[in-house]
């Protein structure tokens, strides 16, 4: 059971780290990305791509994370843009197409095989008593942490990121402050794609990479922000966590392959019992 | 492919136009009137295709069912089951955001794909059912599956016919109205809920349909048939490429988004089998594109209505 | 609980009633403790500052807000936390303050969708019952063509609801009121954006469909309209009544010219 | 001199026009108050003027310069700040980050504007670190105001600033706004309480559907009958 809780928290993790991006979009573009999750392989299979032209793997996950935000940002421009004025179901549908295509320029160039970032074997050690952990594992959790320590850091304390706030909680009077809303929108993809191309290359290095592996993460992802309360980036944190450790418990009693089924009925169970989210009821971002 | 080829060929390709047609003549009644988001149309297609394969296959030692059923009753319950689920779906997200609908329609396509997937107790998982029967096979003695592009063409004109009148009588109007605004069609005395859950179930009832038609018509189903992007994206495609709102759009968007996926796997047929992963996946690249461009240049489809007439404001009355 | 009603609305011939009604949004209390009586037959105002809960009052009486406390009668019957549409079939119908036509239906179509208890809104008459919707369809369309040639607009009966100018968009609102057959109409701001030929029709018309015996509540800034046709005359200040008078004490009360002023 | 100068302006939405032909102008240091009966376009006027709503006809200029087509943020960076008659602050946010949000352009440091905005209002000092959602509605307009400080700027735009507010509190609100007037800020404001704002006020416009009908002193309007008449559609 302590074992089952500690992988939730590392799957946690990497949901966490992806619905947080997604949130955060819902918050202030106002519709539902369903190409978030092809974002974090987009994202795994960048790293993977420099990790093979050698570069050092730190480096590898700046440029992997530099390039997707371009894409994000391109596609913002040439595509969403469009449709801001026109409601969030065109948007969505949209996202649905972006996401199709980021899936399969991925197959396109990689295959549909699966691979590793290396071939090398992480043994698992007991951590403490009853958890035992491979070195990798250990790094995604600090990893996370300290991630999540950065974005609270990034939306307490710096200029763009009370912005954001700002921006979610009403943008037309962001406008009427003098934000400059488009570097905001800019920012909030940045923010969004980074940490979603950390969870990927973290689920990458955990799973391994197959072309859909972002796109199978989406119902955790939704169920995650929705349960934190859309909108709002502290919930999809402890969101995450909790549908991380929800889906790594019930394969003790159920068959392994239910896990996004796990996330889909406690998102409709928290959609029937409190579809504001536990964290919800105001606007609030906590 | 010599001319009988061809002609197999194009019968083949219609049937499957037929199922699509029935899939998005669906969608078109909770989207393209009601304005329901259902992105969980392989759930309910996979729905009436297995109900209709456990029902009517012959009894197997290895999984549920073999019940050897006639090929019409399990039709009518594999079409009940469909409309039932979505009753279920309805329940909690129809009083909320469209965004809820479609997050949680996608969920249970996919919880219901994994079911299949997984208990194989149920129907064989991923190696799936095989020898789903025929209908009236004994009878015919002529080409099968041009008897069967004729039984499809029945449904999709019974269908048709039935939404047709169903979407042009009053009851079409209420969606319309709810699709456009639910507050004033509430205060015209309208009972919203109501109206959607019918929408939802009738639309639903119908992929349900048109899944059982494909079993019966392929004989042979898998999770893997019911993946989302061959079972719901493309319709979404058929239907905003044909023209939401309109049931002449839905059919015309399966026919010619159906013709250009076969046009490109075609394509994919002829470069070596090395590249056919990469052919197929560049397919989807170009329907994705064509999403998009749809999307920007011509959102209301082929033969969809404008959003507002381009007529000119008439002036106040003096 | 009948019975107490019946009791409560003995010798009144109040159509609507209003009791004690309260509603809050967060901390901010719109509406605080408003009685009001409409009686069967008038014209009736709602006038005040804004911000003064009109429009919150509305939504309350026809079922948009639920109430925090406090009753609404219509008939005798107790209405309030029943659905909008509920409420609509009792006989109450109202409009809102930007009018909300469907824009992507003709205005045919946006008159045909009122009436209430339409054998073809149910799907299975439409298929299995079509005569008996064809026949009930002929006598709405030929009502909602009459309604059409009421309010002058027969002309553009095939046109979009979204292409009429605003002031055809406020006729088309009394043209959808009269299709309900109502009791009472509920008009939010009915003059908000029409020019002075057509508001002088749109009085007109709200006379006459008076004289049919329909009663209406009006929440209107324009004063002209109101204090034309209007009476009694119900003032609302900072989320209650405050006064209620004919139009010459009302336009002669320093009270409210006061409230509309500040005090 | 005028700060701002307002010519013959016609505004509205799509087709139909609010706002047919005002012409306002109001001076370095002066207090000018805009009343008038309710959907006589006053909020659509200040949104005119701060780039809200698209100009269909007429002149706008601040301290001379034409200012018609200019985006918000570049207004605010020529001096001229804006208070929305509601949902004026970020609920979410502290009060100090509204505060800082107020000032987003700036890239120097606050600490001496907010000191100054601090000292003028002590209420919201006291919660400078509470999420400004928990505000009552007096503690969100003085902080809607401060925030409108931050820029420091030349003119102040304020719509209903007693909107929805308690007599005592409101009282407060405008005795803020003439001090705020006092330390050399031009101010046009929308007031639905006429009287108070008369009061107050070096001169005043009456608007009545979408044109400016009376224009005087603030004394001279208050004493004016026609002017409560107004009001009550006896023109």
């Amino acid at each position: 059971m302590l074992q089952l809780i500690a992988n939730g928290i590392i799957f946690g993790s990497i949901i966490a780290l992806g619905a947080i991006g997604l949130t955060m979009v819902y918050g202030i573009l106002k519709f539902a990305n369903f190409a978030h999750g092809d974002t974090m392989s987009l994202g795994a299979y960048l790293a993977l791509l420099f990790l093979s032209l050698q570069v050092p793997f730190p480096i590898a996950v700046v440029l992997a994370i530099a390039v997707s935000i371009a894409v994000a940002i391109l596609i913002d421009h040439y595509l969403y843009r469009f449709f801001r004025t026109t409601g969030p179901i065109i948007l969505l549908i949209a996202s649905v197409g972006v996401a199709l295509f980021l899936r399969n320029v991925i197959l396109l160039f990689w295959g549909p095989d699966l691979t590793y970032y290396s071939r090398a074997i992480h043994l698992d050690f007991e951590v403490i008593p009853g958890i035992s952990m491979n070195s990798y594992e250990i790094g995604i959790i600090i990893v996370t942490a300290a991630l999540i320590v950065l974005v609270h850091l990034f939306l307490k304390k710096t200029r763009i990121g009370k912005a954001m706030r700002a921006s979610s909680d009403n943008m037309d009077l962001a406008e009427v402050v003098g934000i400059d809303t488009r570097r905001v929108i800019i920012w909030t993809w940045s923010v969004g794609t980074a940490l979603a191309v950390f969870g990927g290359i973290m689920l990458g290095l955990e799973n391994g990479l197959r072309p859909p592996m972002g796109w199978q993460l989406l119902l955790p992802l939704f169920a995650a922000a929705i349960l934190g309360g859309i909108g709002q980036p502290y919930g999809a944190m402890v969101g995450g966590l909790i549908i991380g450790i929800a889906q790594e418990v019930s394969t003790g009693f159920i068959s392994t392959a239910y896990k996004p089924a796990v996330a889909f009925i406690i998102m409709i169970l928290v959609l029937l019992i409190r579809p504001q989210g536990i964290f919800g009821g105001s606007k609030r971002w906590i | 492919m010599d001319l009988s080829g061809l002609f197999s060929y194009f019968v083949f390709f219609l049937v499957i136009v037929s199922v699509y047609g029935l899939l998005s003549l669906g969608l078109n009644i909770q989207w393209g009137y009601t304005k329901l988001f259902n992105i969980g149309i392989a759930g309910f297609f996979a729905v009436g295709a297995y109900t209709s394969a456990i029902l009517t296959t012959p009894p197997a030692m290895d999984r549920v069912g073999g019940f050897n059923m006639p090929f019409l009753p399990a039709l009518v319950i594999a079409v009940l089951l469909s409309g039932f689920i979505a009753f279920l779906i309805g329940i909690p997200t129809l009083k909320l955001k469209e965004d809820y609908l479609a997050i949680a329609t996608i969920g249970i396509a996919e919880t219901i794909r994994l079911f299949f997937n997984n208990e194989a107790w149920l129907a064989n998982g991923v190696r799936g059912v095989s020898g789903i029967p025929r209908p009236f096979q004994h009878y015919i003695t002529f080409n099968y599956n041009l008897f069967y592009l004729l039984l499809m063409v029945v449904f999709v004109i019974g269908v048709y016919l039935a939404i047709e009148k169903a979407l042009k009588s009053p009851w079409g109007r209420v969606l319309k109205a709810i699709g456009e605004d639910e507050t004033v069609t509430q205060a015209m005395g309208k009972n919203i809920i109501r109206y959607k859950m019918e929408s939802l179930v009738l639309g639903s009832m119908i992929m349900g349909m048109a899944g059982s038609l494909y079993a019966h018509f392929i004989q042979f189903i898998s999770p893997e048939v019911f993946v989302p992007m061959s079972a719901t994206f493309l319709v979404w495609v058929m239907l905003i490429a044909g023209g939401s709102g309109s049931n002449k759009g839905a059919l015309l968007g399966a026919l010619v988004i159906w013709g250009l996926w076969s046009l490109t796997d075609l394509i994919t047929n002829v470069v070596p089998v090395d590249y056919a992963v990469k052919a197929g996946a560049f397919r989807v690249i170009a329907i994705a594109i064509f999403l998009e461009v749809i999307l920007l240049v011509r959102p209301q489809g082929i033969l969809g209505e404008k959003s507002v007439m381009k007529a000119a404001k008439k002036q106040e009355q003096e | 609980m009948a019975l107490e009603m019946n009791v409560e609305m003995k010798n009144s011939d109040d159509l609507l009633k209003v009791e004690g009604i309260c509603k809050s949004f967060g901390k901010m209390l719109a509406v605080n403790q408003c009685s009001l009586e409409v009686s069967k037959g008038t014209i009736t105002a709602l006038i005040g500052p804004n911000g003064a809960g009109k429009t919150t009052l509305f939504n309350l009486i026809s079922g948009f807000h639920k109430p925090d406390t406090g009753k609404v009668f219509l008939k005798g019957d107790r209405i309030d936390g029943l659905r909008p549409d509920k409420i609509f079939h009792k006989g109450l119908i109202r409009t809102f303050q930007i009018s909300r036509e469907l824009e992507k239906m003709t205005l045919l179509e946006n008159l045909m969708l009122v009436p209430g208890q339409q054998e073809g809104e149910i799907i299975w008459n439409a298929w299995f019952r079509p005569w008996r919707v064809r026949a009930q369809e002929k006598q709405v369309k030929e009502r909602a063509l009459e309604t059409l040639r009421f309010v002058e607009l027969f002309h553009l009966k095939d046109e979009y609801a979204g292409n009429l100018s605003t002031g055809q968009k406020r006729l088309l609102e009394i043209a959808r009121t009269m299709m309900a057959d109502p009791e009472i109409v509920l008009l939010d701001e009915p003059g908000a954006g029409v020019n002075p030929t057509l508001m002088n029709k749109l009085i007109g018309y709200i006379h006459q469909l008076n004289g049919r015996g329909i009663t209406f509540l009006i929440v209107e800034h324009n004063m002209e309209l109101v204090m034309t046709i209007c009476d009694p005359i119900i003032v609302m200040n900072a989320g209650s009544i405050l006064t209620q008078g004919t139009p010459p004490q009302i336009r002669n009360d320093e009270r409210v010219i006061n409230a509309y002023l500040g005090d | 001199m005028a700060i701002l100068e307002v010519e013959d302006l016609v505004s509205g939405y799509s087709e139909v026009m609010i706002l047919n032909g005002v012409s306002i102008h109001c001076g370095d240091n002066e207090i000018v108050s805009i009343i008038g009966p309710n959907g006589a376009g006053k909020s659509t006027l200040m949104k005119s003027i701060f780039g809200l709503i698209s100009v269909k006809q007429g002149s706008v200029a601040f301290d001379g310069r034409s200012i018609i087509g200019m985006r918000p943020n570049q207004l605010v960076k020529l001096g001229m700040s804006y208070v929305p008659q509601e949902k004026n602050v970020f609920p979410s946010l502290t009060v100090e980050e509204n505060l800082q949000m107020g000032a987003f352009i700036r890239n120097d440091d606050l600490t001496g504007s907010m000191d100054r905005v601090f000292e003028l209002f002590p209420f919201i000092a006291d919660k400078r670190k509470s999420v400004s959602g928990t505000l009552s509605g007096g503690g969100r307009q003085m902080l809607a105001l401060g925030r409108a400080l931050m820029l420091e700027p030349r003119l102040l735009l304020l719509d209903e600033p007693s909107a929805g507010l308690a007599p005592l509190v409101r009282d407060e609100i405008f005795e803020k706004v003439m001090e705020i007037q006092q330390s050399g800020v031009a101010i046009l404001m929308v007031e639905q309480n006429a009287k108070k704002a008369l009061g107050m006020s070096d001169r005043g416009y009456v608007l009545v559907m979408g044109k400016n009908r009376y224009e005087d002193t603030g004394e001279a309007l208050l004493a004016n009958p026609e002017v409560g008449r107004l009001y009550l559609g006896g023109a």
